[in-house]
């Protein structure tokens, strides 16, 4: 299992039953292999579906049936179409349980920056502003560091936001942490990993609760 | 586990209390959850704050909960049909706010959809305007209408699914699928409950994720017949 | 034939082919009576539909399909149901063609007085506020004075206004008058009456064009 | 005589000129009006201001026109999958104007519902808002929105009678119906063509009155089939 995996397999973990959930691109992306396989999850997609189905096998694609990304999807029991404005009432009225969102940066304050790179890269909005103001819960699903081993998580973004506030929970291949008002709180971390390691890929202030976290 | 929002009709408006503000849908007979209403009647929550097109005729759905002395505020449209109502307005017994019939869909639309308000021109030379925010835009002084949301909506469908998948009849959609998307709970009576997978994807008006709960009318009471008064 | 029917059946020579209407409560409700058989006009009601078809006769009542006057009706080929947000979308957004109202006064300029007369009339205001401004034509549909013999075309209005300079053409059991830049032009009048009888029930100023009013 | 809207599609974009806005629905190749974007190319109409939501993919659809130079402004949400619009856009070659997506939904609709414009708070804390008209709302410092209308609309039906009501398949709705409320010259292509009386009332997505011309396509070219880089 890669460690997009691994991240994705535990970001299933925070989806109750009933839960109405939006997959960003990426790694989000990978968590509806691992979700329950009886119809307990609606999966919203931007373009106008609710309880989408896995990505479609070679072969058995519907020109017709495709997620936000483009990529041809199946369908569950229960699901519906609409158009672009409903799908959006939905996100922004309070009836997405859960967003996943991959990010560049993340602040300790829950501040969300993955839109744009003034000068280097500015594809537009999309539906992610909406998605991380407006979800109920908004998780982010992200490696820990950038490909150079920069750090993600830190004090303040330096990249224009794309919500204040925003993010409840990070899930990253070395850690599960919540945003709370004590700060950001180090919930659980990865079985080959330690306290220390995690720390010292984190530019923001970790609060290590009391039990300490488990492995995951 | 599959998704079941079935609920029975005895226990589906526990969440009611003196002043909550509920959506009602509904225009005329058509699409009126009528045995809602009467559930609401029973629960004898007082103080009420309620949103529907009009408040059907004297002795009528939502009209028998105004009657009762229940209701504090009616925000509507017109009550052309309803004598009793318009007494007990003129009387003082009951504060009544109108908006014109569109205008009040797209407040609740509006609340639905995450959106604080819309920008309208409608009344804007009447008395309806004298009270209200106005905004100047591209050289135009318009009118700010604030979104509505209600704690509860009351919503009748002619089939829903146990997820909470809805269509409508005919004349009996109006305000349903808008009522549907703006409240925080939103229950929903329904004439026929179908299994998962049997409602068109491309047909369903209001998707599950809006709908909270489900009752199945065992069967129609005359007030969902034909309105003797309204036949040639 | 009673003078309603008469005004209703020159109201609908008003309608071209192809033409998106409303019909208003009272008079305005009759003129589908006297409309072509063929379904090349469409007929919208408030409450979410458009392909109307005329009112139910007893025993064929379908508890689902009112008009906005809770009247019981049959539906026309290519007729179709919406809610109530996309019904005045419609109406505001410019697709409908004509509506016929009823009033209570109607100005010189074309203003309109029919939602409330205070402290004795306001059931509330209904769709008509709406149909009033947003129409591409109003067509105000009316007797020629009120029970009591007084003119209901008045130099200004006296009542609160549905809405201002609305009104495009008057139709009376006496007179069909065009609201104008000139003023009211008196276009035609009803067969049993003549140009003096109509000034004198009418407060407003009535332009005579040239050639003179045809009858009707 | 009944209601026929059936043009040809040789005809049908007659009213496009120079200077001309157009909607496209489309989210993706599902929805997208290649037929008519392909006859809108050749038209040879220059300084057209665009909305839609993405710009297609490279050489694709609408794609095509804004490569041809056709186009001074595009007005969308994202163009994550079209390097080539991206890189017109940063040489300065194409005026990109970006909203959130539900947003730019919301925009059209508003225009197609004839009002001037919404509220929100979306992007309040961001970039986006740092030109923005504000106003005070129940204590918040809102955004308002100005409602988005087109001269002409291009949409893309899975089927449509003569009176030009339709309805949409699938993902293939999107902005679609949004789009065929919200501009003067509603110009629709439809892969089936069915009598009137055919389409059930209640399942229509876009009634009649919306739409004004109806072009039957007789064939699916290519680039409405599946798109191979998007296959798994």
């Amino acid at each position: 299992m890669s460690y997009k995996e691994k991240i994705a397999r535990r970001a299933a973990a925070e989806v109750q039953p009933g839960a109405i959930i939006n997959l960003g691109i990426g790694i989000p992306t990978l968590i509806a292999d691992f979700l329950p396989d009886d119809a307990s999850v609606l999966i919203h997609s931007e373009n106008g579906i609710l309880g989408m189905g896995l990505r479609c096998r070679r072969g058995m694609e519907d020109r017709n049936l495709i997620d936000a990304g483009g990529n041809y999807v199946t369908l569950n029991t229960g699901a519906s179409f609409f158009d672009s404005a409903l799908s959006f009432a939905l996100v922004r009225g309070g009836r997405l349980d859960i967003a996943f969102i991959g990010t560049l940066e993340v602040s300790h304050t829950g501040d969300l920056a993955n839109w744009i790179i003034p000068g280097k890269y500015s594809p537009g909005i999309g539906g992610g502003m909406e998605l991380a103001q407006k979800a109920r819960r908004l998780v982010v699903t992200t490696t820990h560091t950038t490909r150079s081993g920069k750090p993600k998580i830190l004090e303040q973004c330096r990249l224009p936001l794309t919500a204040r506030g925003c993010v409840n929970t990070i899930i990253t291949e070395l850690a599960v942490i919540d945003v709370t008002t004590d700060g950001l709180v180090l919930r659980e971390i990865a079985a080959e990993t330690d306290i220390d390691t995690v720390m010292e890929r984190t530019e923001a202030r970790l609060v290590i609760p009391s039990p300490p976290p488990i492995h995951f | 586990m599959t998704i079941n929002k079935i609920k029975p009709l005895q226990t589906c408006l526990e969440s009611v209390t003196d002043g909550t503000t509920i959506m009602v849908g509904g225009f005329g007979v058509p699409g009126t959850p009528f045995a809602l209403i009467d559930r609401l009647l029973e629960t004898g929550c007082r103080e009420l704050t309620i949103i529907k097109n009009e408040a059907n005729e004297d002795g009528m759905g939502i009209s028998k909960v105004i009657e009762a002395g229940r209701v504090r505020k009616l925000i509507t449209s017109h009550l052309g049909l309803n004598a009793t109502v318009i007494g007990m307005m003129n009387r003082g017994e009951l504060e009544v706010e109108f908006y014109p019939q569109g205008i009040l869909a797209e407040k609740i639309r509006a609340g639905g959809a995450g959106l604080y308000g819309i920008v309208t021109d409608i009344g804007i030379d009447t008395l309806l305007a004298e009270k209200k925010e106005r905004i100047n835009l591209q050289g135009r002084s318009l009118i700010i209408e604030p979104a509505l949301r209600a704690d509860i909506a009351l919503v009748h469908a002619a089939a829903a699914d146990h997820y909470g998948n809805l269509i409508y009849e005919k004349s009996a959609r109006n305000f349903n699928p808008l009522m549907a998307t703006a409240a925080g709970n939103v229950i929903v009576e329904t004439e026929k409950l179908l299994s998962p997978g049997q409602l068109v994807p491309d047909q369903i008006h209001t998707p599950a994720a809006f709908v909270d709960s489900i009752v199945q009318l065992e069967s129609l009471g005359s007030e969902y017949g034909i309105l003797e008064q309204h036949v040639l």
